[in-house]
């Protein structure tokens, strides 16, 4: 990896991206947040294929900014005004120390580890990824798909109102 | 999407200014998500007192009013209201008069119908071809008009004891033309949105009323046939020699949206039928008897009614012997067929009650007055 | 091949990719290192967006569009301006340009300043990926069709960010439906796309275009499922007519752009036809075949077949705008989850059942025309049967009005349909 | 200077703490959620640039495991903003703080 293209996207990426999320933390209204949000899951996926994973940095604009926030989106606008509020409770600046020393100790580890790089930078395609996930981890890949199937049923159960529950035909 | 979460309904306007609303009309609907719950409707907005105006003017001098009550069905209005005076000053119309009114009102029909039926698809979203079609065949109707009256849209054709013109020489080839056209026509546009499954579920099952409720509301026209009752004054109340005319009356199946539109396509078809008779047997002999300009009728009052494209199309004139009415009265089928909307929109989603408005066909000039 | 035909020299004007390629070698050898990809990036925009998407939104988006739906409604479209109204669009542009753009008081200024740009850059973004020819290609990269499909999702999230932003009902409906309908057409839209992964064995757009190429064979044959549902999924997401619940014109008045005018609703206007050719350019290339014609490529400039074959796709949403009536939401979203989703799994079992047999027996490559028959044959049943099972009865729907010669009361609906005489 | 692991292990974890930060200070569940989501994403990266940049068991374990994650995190938002949806039409609040059924 090398190359000014990819140092210049990488701080840039940086750039958009911590902003982002420090916008999510910071914005007083709910639907701002979710917009940063979004701002940084796009950021993530550049971060992605920077690090030569591009079928995920697809998959990553696909699923989180199309699907998970517009999720989002959809449960803000289902929550009425009095909902949208994105305020913090009394337990900010706790949250605030206890991540910052948690980060002050994670830096510390990442400056201090002496990391084994491979010399030779690797890369998967998205087939290699594909032949993988069927072979090797085929298992947990099919407990994914139930994992999926079960928050599907799951959340529809949730959602269900009365009446509806109701009108069922027994 | 309603029902799930409970939400805070909110009240919309649909008008005065929205595309749908057919002129200045306006509802306030509440909804709970797209589902209306409650609808009202506020009108007004269109308001010209006119039946106060016609009192302070002779019988004569009214006949323009009527025009720009209905103004997408000017020649009907006039037939209603020269009836009421007829009816109440004694006067007898000539047979070619009554067969010219019988042509015009017909004509007229099928004119409105064209812009109900396209406006209402409009409604149901198709991106303005349907209207355009119509529009197109609508034109060729008012072109006659022009030509014999002069005026496109408000004609003032009608008069106290006939009409006022003659038909022009070259009006009967261009007639006889446009009904040979208009059958293709109508096929053309229900072979266009009967076979047209998005249209027909837009349509089918929306804005249902029953028989029962239809009579209740004391509806009219293709609202009340549509329902599945046969009734039309045509035939329950022949005015204008129509019992010599052969023609059937359309009725619909269930009561919704879709019925209220083939009903309409329908009688578009039997105008023709009778238009096409009306020509064919157009008697010779005077278009209308000489009535007095300085009408003063005697005293009394009188109610004349004509199946108008909407509906029961009902005049009421009280006469005090003076060269003016004493009142003055209209009832306009559009105005009645809409106190219906709250029937057939709450339940329905916001897309429905559209489809709904489209389908009563209002004219605001005619609510209002 | 005859040897005068494709060559990679640079005069080839048939791939106009082999010049822009020698361009940015010479200029990667006299400039500093990574100048050449900004020249790069700035050159497939001017390429691929300046010389056609704009004038192709101008000219067949608006101009076109707008004449063969006048033609559709028996008028004449526009025809003042120019020669056969030929500069109507960009005197639609200029009148944009002067217009006021109003911002309501209680808007949400930053969101509705920002929904128009933002709503530019996916669609910039999604030629990069389209083969315009063999070599006309700005970004091959390996997952393209997941790409394409990912920054499509995009300007959804833009179109909710302006129906938000107004603070007005109408707008808010339309965010709302918007935002349903992406939710419930892109999970059919990518089951679709997967069949078509599954037939090629990759994601790449070129590799693609070549496969059917050397299989000489559309994919629109073999995957006839996948293709509808690709065409009602990008009409929905589009917000083409039958679909357009998002802006309603007849219901919600325009649903998110109620309140843009001037050249911030012209961004909207411009780039939805933007995307519809960007969609029209994606169909065109996975389904249609992209740039080869059956060998014909060899002799007409592979960039006119495709753009030819672009415009007749868009011609299809030009067709369908100026036919079909729109559907209701509700109806919208039980198409998608009823209708749509099963077809498309269905379409997933036949393609990997169909896959699996190739590959395990080894099979020639012309089997892949008895699984085009199969599969179109299949592809009518599907629809067909799974209609009829969702309780589709067309010949249960009256088509014409009972007719009563007397005036009476209240005629039953009898076994026959008709009413008494 | 042209990134390394470092700096992406450094991206991501700021980005871990700034994502606990929002979930544990938010007051509204939506809030805290998306504070998950980010934290997830930080999770990702890092695998990610282990994956890269490492060695060990090589880049497909580290893609795999994102593919997981990325699975897990769509469930879990799923479920959760089910969840935010009827706690709110129960107790017309998705305020966490006012969630205490429990403490009586």
């Amino acid at each position: 990896m090398d190359g000014f293209g990819v140092t210049f996207a990488f701080w840039v990426l940086t750039g958009v991206t911590l902003v982002a999320a420090l916008g999510v933390l910071l914005s007083r209204n709910l639907l701002h947040a979710v917009l940063f949000l979004i701002l940084t899951f796009v950021g993530m996926a550049g971060y992605f294929v920077l690090l030569s994973a591009d079928f995920l940095g697809m998959a990553q604009v696909l699923i989180y900014v199309g699907a998970i926030a517009v999720l989002v989106l959809f449960a803000v606008l289902l929550t009425p005004r009095a909902g949208r509020d994105n305020g913090e409770t009394r337990m900010f600046l706790p949250a605030l120390l206890l991540c910052g020393t948690l980060l002050a100790v994670i830096l510390f580890v990442i400056t201090d580890t002496n990391w084994a790089v491979s010399e030779e930078p690797a890369t998967v395609s998205a087939a290699g990824l594909g032949e993988a996930l069927l072979s090797r981890w085929v298992l947990p890949f099919e407990l994914a798909s139930v994992l999926l199937t079960v928050a599907l049923v799951g959340s529809i159960m949730l959602v269900r109102s009365r009446e509806e529950e109701a009108e069922d035909p027994r | 999407m309603s029902g799930i979460i409970k939400s805070e309904p909110f009240t919309l306007n649909i008008g005065p200014q929205h595309p749908s609303t057919h002129g200045v009309f306006r509802i306030k609907v509440k909804v709970d998500g797209e589902r209306i719950v409650d609808a009202e409707m506020v009108m007004g907005y269109l308001h010209r007192a006119m039946e106060k105006l016609a009192e302070e003017r002779t019988y004569t001098q009214n006949i323009p009013f009527t025009d720009r009550t209905d103004y997408l069905a000017s020649m009907s209005n006039n037939l209603g209201y020269v009836l009421a005076v007829e009816k109440l000053a004694g006067i007898g119309v000539p047979d070619r008069g009554n067969a010219i009114r019988v042509i015009m009102a017909e004509l007229q029909r099928i004119a409105s119908h064209c812009m109900a039926v396209g406006a209402f698809t409009n409604d149901t979203g198709a991106w303005q071809t349907p209207v355009m079609w119509c529009f197109r065949e609508r034109e060729r109707v008012l072109d006659l008009f022009e030509m014999t009256s002069g005026a496109r849209l408000t004609c003032n054709y009608m008069r106290i004891g006939g009409v006022a013109f003659d038909l022009p020489r070259e009006f009967e080839p261009a007639t006889r033309k446009l009904l040979a056209d208009l059958p293709g026509f109508i096929d053309e546009i229900e072979g266009l949105l009967v076979g047209n499954e998005i249209f027909l579920a837009r349509t089918r099952g929306v804005g249902m009323l029953s028989a029962e409720t239809a009579t209740n509301f004391s509806l009219s026209g293709p609202m009340l046939r549509g329902s599945g009752i046969a009734w039309d004054i045509r035939k329950a109340d022949p005015y204008c020699g129509y019992e010599k005319y052969d023609f059937q009356i359309p009725i619909g199946y269930q009561g919704d949206a879709f019925d209220r539109f083939i009903v309409r396509l329908e009688e578009m078809r039997q105008s023709v039928k009778i238009v096409q008779q009306a020509l064919d047997a157009l008697p010779g002999g005077p278009h209308s008897t000489h009535v007095p300009l300085a009408l003063r009728p005697p005293a009394g009052e009188a109610y004349a009614r004509v199946e108008g494209p909407r509906g029961e199309l009902g005049y009421y004139v009280v006469s005090d012997e003076g060269p003016s009415p004493y009142r003055f009265h209209i009832r306009p089928p559009s105005f009645i067929n809409l106190s219906a909307l709250k029937e057939m929109t709450v339940g329905g989603t916001v897309a429905d009650a559209i489809v709904v408005l489209g389908s009563i066909d209002i004219v605001v000039g005619e609510i209002d007055r | 091949m005859p040897a005068f035909l494709i060559t990679n020299n640079w005069y080839d004007f048939r791939d106009l990719g082999n010049l822009s390629g020698k361009l940015l070698d010479l200029l990667d050898d006299a400039l500093p290192f990574g100048v050449v990809y900004v020249i790069a990036a700035l050159l497939g925009f001017v390429a691929s967006f300046v010389i056609f998407v704009l004038p192709s939104q101008l000219f067949v988006g608006v101009y076109g569009e707008r004449k063969l739906i006048g033609r559709i409604q028996s008028r004449y479209g526009p025809n003042r301006v120019g020669p056969f109204g030929l500069l109507q669009p960009i005197a639609d542009a200029i009148k944009l340009m002067q217009k006021e753009a109003l911002t309501p008081t209680s808007a949400d200024r930053a969101l509705m300043y920002l929904a128009p740009i933002v709503f530019v850059a996916p669609c910039v973004l999604l030629f990069a990926v389209i083969p315009f020819g063999p070599n006309m290609v700005f970004a091959d990269i390996p997952v393209a069709i997941v790409y394409f499909l990912a920054v499509s999702s995009i300007p959804v999230l833009t179109t909710f960010m302006a129906g938000w932003s107004h603070n007005n009902k109408y707008s808010l409906f339309g965010a709302m439906r918007v935002v349903a309908m992406t939710i419930s057409y892109e999970l059919p839209l990518v089951l679709g796309m997967l069949g078509v992964v599954l037939f090629t064995a990759t994601l790449g757009l070129q590799s693609t275009v070549l496969w059917q190429k050397e299989m000489d064979i559309w994919l629109v044959f073999l995957q006839p499922l996948a293709f509808a549902i690709f065409f009602l999924g990008a009409s929905a997401e589009l917000n083409r007519t039958p679909t357009d619940i998002a802006e309603a014109e007849s219901e919600i008045v325009a649903g998110y752009l109620t309140e843009y005018s001037g050249m911030k609703w012209g961004l909207f206007y411009g780039m939805d036809i933007g995307y519809a050719i960007a969609a029209a350019a994606f169909g065109v290339t996975v389904f249609l075949g992209g740039w080869t014609f059956f060998g014909l490529e060899k002799w007409v400039p592979p960039w006119l077949i495709f753009i030819g074959k672009t415009y007749l796709f868009y011609f299809l949403f030009i067709w369908t705008r100026g036919t079909l009536p729109r559907l209701r939401i509700d109806q919208l979203m039980t198409f998608a989850w009823k209708f749509m989703l099963p077809i498309a799994l269905l379409n997933l079992v036949i393609v990997a059942t169909e896959r699996m047999f190739w590959v395990e027996e080894k099979a020639d490559d012309s089997i892949v025309y008895a699984f085009a028959l199969i599969n179109i044959i299949a592809a009518a049943a599907a629809i067909y049967g799974w209609s009829r099972a969702l309780g589709y009865r067309p010949e249960n729907t009256p088509q014409k009005a009972r007719l009563v010669s007397e005036a009476g009361g209240f005629v039953p609906v009898d076994a026959h349909g008709e009413g008494s005489k | 200077m042209t990134p390394g692991l470092e700096h992406f292990l450094t991206v991501g974890a700021i980005l871990f703490c700034l994502g606990l930060t929002i979930a544990l200070s938010k007051r509204n569940a939506i809030g805290v959620l998306m504070g998950i989501e980010i934290m997830l994403n930080a999770v990702n990266l890092t695998l990610l640039s282990f994956a890269r940049f490492g060695v060990g068991h090589g880049p497909v374990a580290g893609q795999a495991f994102v593919v997981f994650i990325i699975t897990v995190a769509a469930a879990e938002a799923a479920v959760a903003l089910a969840l935010a949806v009827s706690v709110y039409r129960n107790r017309d609040t998705i305020d966490v703080d006012k969630l205490n059924l429990l403490r009586s």
